[in-house]
Parts: structure tokens; sequence; C-alpha cells
């Protein structure tokens, strides 16, 4: 297997706060990796750095073995990594398949076209990749009548417009009912091993997390605390202390939604 | 207004856009008058009461070229495009035979080339701007009113008098208030080549910041101070000026100060002293102007002002061109004003052919406070024919035709 | 305490509700189950009348509250806890209780800011921070406490477990069962199985903004058809 | 030094009204989120009112009583029109209230010169306090010591309110989320309403205050408005510590520029705005502006589609009967359709930035008239051919609006608007004061076309041509990748960078865009009136493709032409009556009211109604 994505001493300060602190990690291709912790962990700071939302501190991140820290969203994506966001971000004045063709547009290098008609651009495929996330029927209509775990798939076809490697998913699931949840991650998985795609996301639903993350890391006060698969993680007295708690509140059987 | 009125004109309006061009019977003779009554409602008021008193009298006697003579009236809200489409509107499908009308200088201006291009006769009533027969005339466009360069010369010729030497200028920061300034230099330092401008002040136009303006003023210690400023910001000055002691012990010369418009409005705080050019409407009783003031006063039951008798003057040259071009045609329109004598109420004046500027005069005097008022004391009145450039600096003036 | 019937809601042109009928009785919480974008949020905000009902009636103890503004139900003893926590971040702790602070109802504990900070003891650390400097589990305690501060007899609470850290979920659940024993009545929205089984006595499960299940939670937990039918995707 | 002092005196008193004025409107702003242009309006309602009152009131006792009355009377006014007006059109989309506000103005100023007459009035001098009082050995007047030493007692005592007590906790978190304020039991209505009697009381406050050192007049409210705005904006937005710093540093600056800059007096207050906003984006005390925080972002906007063949046959069967205008029109009938045509252009390019991007230009009008004198200034000084500048001034209009539009994007929301429209300040106050250029307010006269054109007739073709030309490359460009990657940038700026869409440069290619087509529409306007006058860079010139860009309807693509047609025809009736204003501004509230998605959006929607058009699609 080959390291994906990988950051060495990532660290984050605002003023005197430190939000990250030291996080290395690595991504292996094809996992699904969830970072997981308490609010104000940091997990979202981590991924604004990720994505070059954030200049780090201190640290470096390193795509494929090249390093891009300091490269802007733009160029990020453009080396292959897309990204979902914890509240969806659409344009609520297209249609489904207009959104995933802004996309390809963009993909394609047309953005600053103005003679072709855009919305016949790109258009099969932009349908493709809307029937891969089960949203081919909904491809005309208008995308803010769209209810929002169907929002979150059209969301999730953008981020596979350009056929990344590694796809940054923040809360993918937050919003969603228990049993759409577990659909949209299974979804996920899927393109995972059909697409060979590396996965690292943010999420609170404990279930979501043990049934479908190939690894867990959990972050506290900046600071990753522990790492390893569901039942180590499960099992820290230190993240139970910090995160899960008493535990009564998710499934508690291993098993649960394998 | 009535709502059923309103909406037969707004009905009847938009059928008129869309007519050919009006055929109406011609039993008047009509003549398009642009103005800002909106805008400038204290100006264009007693302005429009002195055509419409010139107006009354001259049907009266039996109207124009045995027709009567009719102003259509249109307020173009001191916009000078508005007012170019409004020019278009009244030649060509109401049927006027010449423009007349606007205060502002911009709009004249704005007018006199279109008048221009066009060919359409154009008398600018009121605004001041010098270039408005000189740097941008043409030979359509003829001039009433003495010209802010011609006002500022006679009061150039009053400071030229006194023993002082070092002036400073307060002029609102536009165009007119520049070529006031400018004016009043030439004039002075061709009198008097020692003199020396140790200030000059240019608050933005109605946003007179008019204590610091005091303060600058009084900095520069000068012998004398020349002010431009007017309406509002004349007042604030006025206040502040007194307040602050600026005014003691120095010579101040007012542009238009004299003038009711914005003498009255001061009320007991008027400045004394200041030489100012204006309208002595009080004192007039003898001769035309006389006449003029006593018809006013007897019409409208309200004493008139500078603009009342532009107004009336305007309407009195425009008599005057109709009947010694007997006829209603442009060109003959044209070629009457060039050299045109009128007998108006300010006595005679000629629209000089070199540069169709009229040779009307201003009155100069000092100011003084009576019963509570400003008034203009010791007064003259000064013929515009005596403060014009001479022909030759015309001629360069004014583009080749 | 309270009756919802046959209300119809519109969002934009979205029939949101479609004749809802529930009802919560006196001293109990009632949890509000449904998939996402079943109506429950619109319910809440239906009830509190931050969206009007095209139809139907709202009955407060008895009263119409349906056609109110929002403020008056307020005053009526409604307390309301926005999904989206909606703290006034520019606000210290203590001005954003302040905002909430109503005068005392008969029938309703009477709360003060110590006795917030008491059941709250993260917030009483943080009272003269501003709302933006708090945790996202600490700014949904504030969302709480600042509802109580208008002593409320019935609370609104919507989807207080979104987002949240379980630990912080689970002392949600705490709180929540201290109000019950103290005469709250509560009506829940919730996604999260698990924390409407901690704390709710009754459960009513909406789908496409109508009724489909109403009864105890141990009913419904003898029933997985239903739990699968409706709180499937 | 004691000058010094003097002048540091000066500056301070002027800071009063200007104080009073601006923290009112920042009130409002904060708590209602409307950008209240009737503001000084309310300042010279309360002059006009003070005046009246001193003249019945005797006294020192009655000057200070008008004083207090006139702000209370003018706070009740405030109610008045927050209650009649601005109320039905608070869940109106983000900024079509300040179309209301607009309305407001224009009846204010009839009803004022229909009740105190067109006479300038000069302020009465306050009781006792006529004269000076020397400091330093330099006289100052007595009114100016009273004026600066009560002003930091008002702001002290509106700080406490709003920050010491429940009141000013509840109008805070009211800025905030006021929708959530009223579901903690506060009836936000009534908040609403007082805040913006407090700011309407403030305003006139500040009026009348004024008198003893002015008086009042018809030109007052629009004269204070560009002072306040920017004292708003560089306090920062909301914020009254903020309001009393910046009108102190404006006026002062501005008694110092009096005598070391004598020319400067118009520029220099929009320079110190430009600097501040570059350094501090939000003004000095101002917090930055969420998008959609206030819960007031309004429908979203519906797709849009290419015209269908049937609205394509309907627009050619309309631009053929204009074509055929000549034949069957009048002179004045084509010179009035090309003004029409010209303003539609006009409109329509603010349109692609306001509907397509989302970048409200509160100074589109620095393009036209900047078109306009660019085109103006080839011919009058490098003698250029009418068709060389012709082809000139669009572009270097164009190329204004990327300079400009590189500054102004760096900021967003109301502090982008503002920032546009000191920039078209700056250029009104280059082109007003450089005389020796531009002609100053005289302007540039006798620019006209060439004689193949020179004809109403051939220049009504020409104007045809180029504006509905100008407007259909408008619309295309909507429908291309462009159009759609600058609604990207609109709709989700993070989705759109995220997606290696570089969002700034789209938006600033967008605004250079419209510069380009709002230059182009200035020079044909230049080129049919012969004349070109700095009122054509003027705010209200700004304002007027604002209003009927939003009366139009900002969400549909039609929506700026429809609404330029529609208001600039009504226009041309209209003001052939007395108190049109008032007409017009009724009119405006009218429209505001009874259609808030504007007249294109409302026929639309009434037309889904009606099952006439098909949902969810519009052309």
């Amino acid at each position: 297997m080959s390291v994906v994505l990988e950051t060495k001493g990532l660290t984050k300060a605002f003023g005197g706060l430190v939000a990250v602190d030291d996080v290395s990690f690595q991504l292996q291709k094809g996992e699904l990796l969830a970072l997981i912790g308490p609010n104000g962990a940091g997990k979202s700071t981590c991924f604004n750095m990720l994505m070059g939302q954030l200049p780090p501190t201190s640290g470096e991140v390193f795509l494929g073995g090249e390093r891009i820290n300091g490269l802007s969203p733009r160029q990020i994506w453009r080396r292959g990594v897309g990204r979902t966001f914890q509240i969806t971000a659409t344009y609520s004045s297209m249609t489904v398949i207009e959104n995933v063709q802004m996309a390809l547009l963009s993909h394609h290098g047309d953005v600053f076209k103005f003679l072709p008609f855009a919305h016949k651009l790109y258009r099969e495929e932009a349908m493709a990749l809307l029937d891969m996330v089960g949203m081919a029927e909904q491809a005309d209509r208008h995308c803010a009548v769209l209810a929002y775990g169907d929002l979150k798939r059209m969301e999730l076809s953008i981020a596979l417009a350009h056929d990344p490697q590694l796809l940054l998913m923040d809360e993918p699931t937050a919003g969603m009912a228990p049993k759409e949840r577990v659909a949209l991650m299974e979804l996920t998985a899927r393109i995972v091993e059909d697409r060979g795609v590396s996965v690292l996301f943010t999420e609170h639903d404990m279930d979501v997390v043990f049934a479908h993350s190939h690894r867990i890391m959990v972050l506290n006060r900046g600071a990753l605390i522990a790492e390893g698969d569901a039942s180590e993680i499960r099992n820290s007295p230190l993240v139970q202390e910090v995160y899960l708690g008493g535990g009564t509140l998710f499934d508690a059987e291993e098993d649960a939604h394998a | 207004m009535q709502r059923k009125t309103f909406l037969r004109a707004m009905i009847a309006s938009a059928a008129l856009a869309a007519m050919p061009l009006a055929t109406w019977a011609q039993d008047t003779i009509k003549i398009g008058e642009i103005n800002h009554y909106k805008r400038l409602a204290a100006f264009a008021g007693p302005y429009k009461q002195g055509i419409e008193l010139a107006l009354e009298e001259t049907n009266a006697a039996g109207g124009v070229l045995g027709k009567p003579l009719e102003f259509i009236f249109r307020d173009d809200q001191g916009e000078p495009g508005e007012a170019v489409k409004i020019a278009e509107e009244l030649m060509t499908r109401d049927g006027a035979v010449m423009l007349t009308g606007t205060i502002l200088s911009n709009v004249g201006l704005a007018i006199s080339s279109f008048a221009g291009e066009k060919g359409y006769v154009y008398l600018a009533s009121e605004p001041l701007a010098d270039s408005l027969v000189w740097g941008a005339g043409n030979k359509y466009t003829f001039r009433l009113r003495s010209s802010t360069f011609m006002q500022a010369a006679m009061l150039a010729e009053a400071a030229a008098k006194t023993d002082a030497k070092r002036f400073a200028t307060i002029a609102p920061n536009y165009a007119y208030g520049k070529d006031a300034v400018a004016a009043f230099k030439e004039n002075l330092l061709k009198l008097k080549p020692d003199a020396e401008f140790v200030a000059e002040q240019w608050p933005a136009l109605f946003k007179i910041d008019a204590g610091a303006e005091v303060q600058a003023l009084e900095r520069a210690k000068p012998d004398a101070i020349y002010n431009v400023t007017f309406g509002p910001d004349l007042a604030k000055f006025v206040r502040d000026g007194t307040d602050r002691g600026l005014f003691e012990g120095r010579d101040v010369y007012g542009l238009l100060s004299g003038e009711p418009e914005y003498l009255d409005p001061l009320g007991d705080e008027a400045p004394e002293g200041w030489t100012v050019t204006g309208f002595p409407w009080y004192d007039l009783s003898d001769g035309p102007a006389g006449e003029f003031v006593a018809a006013y006063q007897a019409r409208y039951d309200d004493y008139p002002r500078l603009g009342s008798i532009v107004g009336y003057m305007t309407v009195q040259s425009i008599v005057a061109a109709l009947e010694k071009a007997g006829s209603t045609e442009t060109e003959a329109i044209r070629e009457a004003f060039e050299g045109l004598q009128v007998a108006s109420a300010m006595g005679g004046i000629e629209f000089r052919a070199i540069d169709n500027q009229s040779t009307m005069g201003a009155y100069v005097g000092t100011t003084a406070l009576q019963d509570g008022k400003g008034v203009m004391i010791n007064w003259e009145y000064k013929d515009g024919a005596n403060y014009l450039p001479t022909d030759e600096e015309v001629l360069k003036l004014r583009p080749a035709e | 305490m309270l009756e919802v019937e046959n209300v119809n809601s519109f969002y934009g042109k979205a029939h949101v509700l479609r004749d809802l009928t529930l009802s919560v009785p006196h001293g109990n919480v009632v949890a509000l189950l449904g998939r996402n974008g079943a109506g429950k949020t619109t319910t809440m905000k239906s009830i509190m009348q931050l969206v009007r009902p095209a139809s139907g009636s709202i009955l407060f103890n008895g009263n119409s509250i349906a056609n109110l503004p929002p403020h008056k139900i307020a005053k009526l003893g409604v307390g309301y806890v926005p999904e989206e926590r909606r703290i006034f971040t520019d606000l210290t702790v203590s001005e954003n209780l302040l905002v909430g602070k109503q005068p005392p109802r008969e029938g309703a504990v009477t709360w003060t800011e110590a006795m917030l900070f008491d059941l709250f003891p993260n917030l009483a650390e943080r009272r003269s921070n501003r709302g933006k400097a708090l945790s996202g589990g600490e700014q949904q305690m504030l969302t709480i406490a600042r509802t109580l501060m208008g002593n409320p007899s019935f609370i609104l609470l919507d989807e207080p477990s979104e987002g949240v850290a379980p630990v912080i979920v689970e002392q949600m659940a705490k709180v929540i069962q201290q109000l019950k024993s103290e005469g709250l009545t509560v009506l829940l929205s919730e996604q999260n199985l698990h924390f409407a089984q901690a704390v709710a006595d009754l459960a009513v499960i909406i789908e496409s903004g109508a009724q489909v299940y109403s009864g105890t939670l141990k009913e419904l937990n003898a029933q997985p058809e239903i739990r699968d039918a409706y709180l499937a995707a | 030094m004691e000058f010094f002092v003097a002048q540091l005196l000066t500056g301070l008193a002027n800071a009063s009204s200007l104080f009073l004025v601006a923290c009112g409107l920042s009130l409002i702003f904060g708590v209602t989120r409307i950008v209240n242009f009737a503001h000084g309006s309310l300042y010279m309602l309360g002059a006009y009112i003070g005046y009246t009152l001193m003249q019945n009131l005797p006294g020192a006792v009655g000057f200070w009583g008008s004083i207090l009355l006139a702000g209370i009377a003018v706070g009740i006014i405030g109610v008045l029109v927050e209650v009649l007006v601005l109320r039905p059109v608070y869940r109106a989309p983000e900024l079509f209230q300040l179309v209301a506000t607009f309305g407001v103005i224009l009846v204010i100023q009839d009803l004022t010169l229909i009740i105190w007459g067109p006479e300038d009035l000069l302020g009465p001098r306050a009781p006792g306090l006529r004269g000076v009082y020397r400091i330093m050995g330099e006289p100052i007047p007595k009114y100016d010591i009273v004026l600066l030493v009560i002003t930091p007692f008002i702001a002290l005592a509106l700080w406490y309110l709003i920050t010491q007590t429940r009141v000013g906790v509840l109008v805070r978190a009211a800025t905030q989320d006021r929708e959530m304020v009223g579901a903690l039991g506060v009836n936000q209505a009534v908040l609403f309403t007082g805040v913006f009697a407090l700011g309407s009381a403030l305003a006139g406050l500040g009026g009348a205050l004024q008198l003893p050192k002015g008086g009042a007049d018809l030109l007052m409210d629009f004269h204070i408005l560009a002072p306040v705005f920017v004292v708003v904006v560089i306090g920062g937005m909301g914020s009254l510590p903020g309001a009393y710093l910046a009108a102190v540093i404006i006026s002062v600056l501005n008694v110092f520029g009096v005598t070391y800059l004598p020319q400067s007096t118009l520029v220099l207050m929009f320079v110190v705005m430009v600097v501040v906003l570059m350094i501090r984006p939000y003004g000095l005390f101002g917090r930055e502006e969420v998008a959609g925080e206030h819960g007031q972002v309004g429908e979203p906007e519906l797709p849009i589609k290419p015209a269908s063949n049937s609205v394509r046959m309907i627009v050619m069967a309309g631009l053929a009967l204009l074509a055929l205008l000549p034949v069957f029109g009048s002179s004045f009938a084509m010179v009035l359709t090309t003004d029409i045509l010209i303003f539609c252009l006009f409109a329509a390019s603010l349109h692609f930035l306001l509907g397509l991007g989302g970048l409200v230009s509160f100074g589109h009008a620095a393009y036209y008239g900047g078109g306009a004198y660019i085109a103006a200034l080839l011919v009058t000084h490098a003698n250029s051919p009418m068709e060389i500048a012709f082809l000139l001034a669009p572009l270097g209009a164009g190329l204004a609006a990327l300079a400009i539009g590189w500054v102004c994007l760096r900021l967003t929301g109301v502090y982008f608007a503002m920032l546009t429209l000191a920039f078209a300040q700056l250029l009104w106050s280059l082109v007003f004061q450089w005389g020796s250029v531009t002609g100053g307010d005289d302007g540039l006269v006798n620019i006209w076309p060439s004689d193949w054109l020179n004809s109403t007739t051939a220049y009504f073709y020409f104007a045809l041509l180029f504006s509905v030309g100008g407007i259909l490359v408008l619309r295309h460009v909507a429908h291309s990748p462009f159009g759609y990657a600058l609604r990207a940038a609109r709709d989700s700026k993070r989705q759109a960078e995220s997606t290696g869409i570089n969002t700034q440069k789209v938006q600033l290619l967008a605004f250079g865009f419209a510069g380009f087509m709002g230059g182009l529409a200035g020079t044909l306007f230049v080129f049919s009136k012969g004349s070109v006058f700095p009122n054509e860079l003027e705010i209200a010139r700004s304002f007027d493709a604002l209003i009927v860009v939003f009366l139009g309807g900002v969400k549909t693509l039609a929506g700026g032409v429809a609404g330029a047609a529609f208001f600039k025809g009504v226009e041309d009736l209209l003001t052939r009556f007395e108190y049109w204003r008032l007409v017009m501004g009724l009119l405006i509230i009218f429209v505001v009211i009874v259609a808030p998605q504007g007249i294109v959006g409302s026929i639309r929607k009434a037309a889904i109604r009606l099952n006439i058009l098909k949902q969810g699609g519009q052309t």
C-alpha cells in the first residue's frame, strides 16, 4: 500500500491558543480514516490546513509524497483532492446536474469561456457521476428543493467530479437520519473500493465511525491522543473519558451495522 | 392632484409620445422655457412670475406678429441630459419656435451645445458661465444676463479704488466660483498690479465648513476679502465670520451678495458695509425699472427678486427679436438677435453681434441694515457694455465658425 | 399540555407538514422522531409560529396559540431551543442569559443565573466570555440555559445531540432528566434513537410531515418493523 | 499652537451633528439591517421642525425645548415610516428595503417643499450664546463650545444604554439574530420600531442642533448622506464608539484640510474611507459581516435557461417594431426611446453584477459616467473622431472597473457596497474639481457624433444596435460557463473555491465586464446629448440604476431591463407634473410592498400560481 496523505508535526496556533498541536499521521491508498474528537478539539482546523484554507504555523503536509502546504484550495483540488462540507455548500440557484457540470467545467479549464452554453457542456459525464450516487433521476431538479440527504449525495458527486485520489469529508452524515447515514457511508465505502480513493472524514456519529472506518484517530485539545481500529478506540479509557463517555448512547455491539 | 386628471394626463402623454410630428394649429407663438423649477424653486419662482407678468402685458397689447405669445414651461430637475431631451421635445413636438431658460450654468451649456448642433435659437436667460458665449459659444446661443466676468469686473473696479493690498478670496469649489475668482483677479491686477492674493479658500458648494474657512482666512491676515459664496453657504459664512470678527476693519466684496435672493434670508444678520452686486428694488421708482417694480408688486402682492426682472427682460428680449425678425423661422430669429437693441426694464441693452452677449448691467452698492433687513445703499447701475473684454479678446476666446 | 391538530405548513412552495397531529401530555418528555426532512424542525417552528401554518390548530394549555407572534408564545411559557443553537456570539454568556430572562411564572421554576450555573458548571467559568469563544458543547448548553431563563413550563428541544460529542450528549441527557423531575414538559426532536430512549417517555414518529406512530418508547422498541420502516433511510 | 487648538475645537463642534445622525443610522442598520437612505431626510425634517418650533417658543427654554421636541417629532415620523413602509418589506430580499427608503426620500422632499416652501431658512441663534469665547486668545463661537461639550454626554448616554442595560443587550442580540430574540419572548416588532424611532430621533436632533450654525434647506438631505455613510462605514456599521470616533476624525481632518489643502474639501473624506477600509475592512470598530447570518437570505433563485423559441419570437417582434419607430414615431419619440435604451443597457450592466454576481455596487455610475467622460475627453483634448472614442471609452471604463474592483473585492456585503460608492464619489470629485481638464461642473460640451450618424434617426438606429446588442451579449454571457461560474461564486464561494474556481478572478472579470458595458451605455449617452457633466457620475445616478434593477427584480434575468424601461418611461410622464417626486416616491414604495420580488419576479410568481408558466425555470 502506498501513502496518499501524510502530515508531519502539523501545528496551528491562533495567537496564544494552539488549536492543532504536532499532528502526524499517514493515510494509505484505499483507506477510510476517521478523525474524531470533542467539539473544539481542532478537527476543522486540521481539515482546513489539509485543504489549504489555513496555512499551518509549522509542520508539513504531503500529498502523494509532494509537499502541499502553502498551496491554495484551488491548487490542492487540482492535485486530486475532493472535499465535502459539514454544512452543504451547493449552488442553490442551479439544477442538480448544473452543480456537477460546474465542477466539470472547472476541471476541464472552461470557466473563462464566454461563448458556449454552459448547460450543454459535459452533461453526460455529469449524469454518470449522479448515477453513481443514485441521483440521476433528480438531475434536472432545482437543487434548492432537494432533501438534505440528497444534497449530501449531490455534494459527494461534485467532490468526485475530477476523479480525485483523496476525499476529505467533514462530518459527511451530519443532519441525516440514521439509516441515511448508513446508506451514504456504504456508498462512500463502495466508491473507495471501486475507485481506489482514500477518505479522511470527521464524524460524531459513533455508529457510523465504528461501522465504516478502517482506522480511527482521536483528537483532543489539538493533539492526537489515540489511534487504532474500532475496538482499540472503544476500549481506550482515555478516549472514553474525553470523548465517548459511558458508551450508553451508541450501539454497544461491535457488529451493529456490519 | 386629482387621480382622474392624473390618469388622463398619463394616457394623453403616452399617446403623444408615439404621435408623429405634432401639427397643432399655430394660433400662438410658443417659446420653450426649460428650468429647474423644483430644484431651485426659490430662484425659478420669481423668475417665472417675471415672465408671466411680461407675457400678460405683451398679449394685452396685442401679442407679437399678431399672435399671442405663449411660454411652455418645463422642469429639467437640474439634469443637463434631461434638459436636452426636453429641448428636443419642445422644438419638434410642441412646436416651440425657440428655447430659453435655465439658471444653472451646466444645464445652460448643455442646451447651448445642443441648440448649436441642431440649429435651434436659445436665449440663455440666467446662467452666468463666461464660457457660454466665449469658449463654448455658438451662433445660435445668446445670453441676456451680465456674466460672472462682468460682475466680477465691477467689484474689482471698486476694490482697485481702496488702499487694500492683501486680498483673500473664498468661493465655492466649482466652475462658477473659479470663474468668479479668476475674473476678479484678472481685472484687479489690471487696475492694481501690486495687489497680492494671500489666501484662496474653496469650500465645496453648499457644504461649507464655515468655522474652519473663517479661521483659515483670518490666519492669512488679509486687508480685503472677496466673497463668492451664496445661498446657505453665505449665511453660514456671514454668521461665523461676524462672530469671530473676521470682517472687522476689512473691506469685503461680495459677488451677487446684494441680490434679495441671498440677502433677505440673512434677516438682521445681513453683513454691513460690504460692496456687492445686487438688486435694490426698494429704491427703484423712476424709469422703466421703477415701472416694472410697481407693476410687479401690483400683480403679485410681493416684491421682485433679481430673477423676476431677468424673467421680465427675457420676454422683452424675445418680443423685440420676433418683431425685428418679422417671422418665426429660426434663421430669421437668430439674425434678429444679432445686434438686437432692447428697451428693457433696466434700460437700453444690446445683444452684441460679436459674442451674442447682452449688455445688461448690474447694480453695485454697499450693504446696510435697515429695519432689521439687509439692503443696498449708495448703489449705482453699471452698464454691462463697459465691463466686457475688447472685441479682439472676444475673437480669441470664441471658437471660429 | 400541547395539542397540535391537523396542521399544514409550507416552506416556500414545499408542503412540509400535512395534517400533522400530535399531543404532549403534561410532565412528559415526548420524542419526535423521523428521518431527515420528515418535518421535525418545521413542526417545532410551526408550534413557535416561526413558520406560519397554513391551517390547523395548536392549543397550549387549552388556548389556541396559532397566529400569535413568537414572543407571545414564549411569554405563555413555551421555551424554544433551536437546532442550530443560534446563541448570540457577540454577547457574553451572562448577556445571552439576560436576553432570555422573563418574569417569574406560576407553576414553573423561576430560574436565576446562579441556578443555571449550578446546572451547567462549564458555563459558570465562562460567564464573561463571548459566545463565539465557547466550544460547540458549551454553546449547546448555553442555548438551553438561555431558554430556561424564561422560566418555561414547556420546552421545544430541536435535535440537541446533533454534532455534539458523545460525552456532552450524556451530560445533556442528565440535564433533561433533571428538568423533567422538576415538572418541565419537553418535546424533543431527535435523530439519535439512543438518546431519545435515554430521556423520553413517549415517542411520535412523523413521515413526510404526517404522524405515523404514537406510543411509548417501550412499545416502539417492541416493534422493530415500525422503527425500520420510518426511521430507515 | 493657539491656532491648532482653535481648529481642533471647531472640528469637534462640527462632529456633533454628524455624530448624532451617523449613530442613528448605525443603530438602525445594526438592528434592522436596513441601509436607511432616508436618514438624511429625517435630519432635514429635524431642522425644519426645529425651526418652526423655535419661531413659536421664545427664550432659552423655548430654544432647547424646540430641539428636544424636534427630536421627538422626528422620532414619531420615524415610527410612521417604519410601520407603514418598512414593516411590510422586512421579509423581502436583502437590500430591497433600501429601495423603499429611497421612495421615502422623494416623498419627504416634496412634502417639505409643500409645507415649508422653497426658501432657505436661516437658523435662529441660540439665546444667550451669540458671540465668542476666547480660548488661548482665539475666538470660538459660544455655541460651538456648548455643542462640543454636549455631544460626548449624548454619546456616553447612548453607550450606557447599549452596553449596560437590558434594552441594549436586546438590541445587540437582535442585531445578530432577531428571530431568535422573538422566540425568547421579546416583541421584536416593538424593538425594531423603538430602535427606528431612536435612530430617527437622533437624526432629528442632529438637524435641529445644527440650526444656529446653519439653517434648513431642501438640499440638506442629500448633502448629509455621503458624510454620514462615510462616518458609519469608517466607524464600523453598528458601532457607537466607532461612529463617534469617525465623526471626530472626519470633522477635524476636514478643518485642517480647509486650511492646508483648500481644494481638497470634497475628496478628503473619501480618501480617508478608502484607506481605512483597505486596512480595516470592517471599519474601525465593525465586526465581520457573515453572509446569511441574519436569516435574511430570501428564497433561492430559480435556475436559468436560455429563452425558448416562442420567447425569442416575441422579443424579435418587439425589436422589429422598435426598428420601425422612425417610420411611425416622431423625432421626439426616437430621442426618448434612445434615452430609454441607453438606460436599459446601463441597468442591465449593473444587473449582471448585482443579480448574477451578487455584487452590490453602489457606485455603478462611475463606469457609466466614466465611459461618457473618457469619450468626451478624447474628443475635446485629443480631437479624436467619434469612432475611436467609441472604441476606447468602454474599454477605459472596463479598465477603471477592473482597478476599482480589484480593491473593492477584498470586502463583502455592505462594506463592499460602500467602498464602490466611495470610489464613485472620488471619481466624481476628481472630475468636479479638475476643471482645467474636465471642465468641472461646466462639463464638456460639443461632443457630437460623426456626420454619418448625426441625425436623430441614424443615431437612434446606432443606439438601438449597441444597447440591444449589449443587453443580448450580457444575457448570453449569463448562460456561458463564465456566467455560471459567477453565479457559483455568489451561491457558494466555499464550494467554488474548493472545486478549482478562482472566484476572485471571476468576480473581478465580471466587474470589468459590467464596467465595460456601463461605459458603453455612457458613451452612447454622451454622443446622444452632445455634452457631459459631473452629475452623470453622482450618487443619484448610481441609485437610479440600483433602484430600477431592484424594482425590476434582481433575481430574474429580465429584471434590470424591464425595470429600467418601465421607470424611465414613467419618469418621463411624471416629471411633467409639479409634485412628481411625491407620486414617484409613493409608486416606488407601492411596488416594493406589493411586488417584493420586483416587477418581473412578481409577474412570474403570479404566472406560476395561475399555471401559465411552468415552475422551475426562468428565461
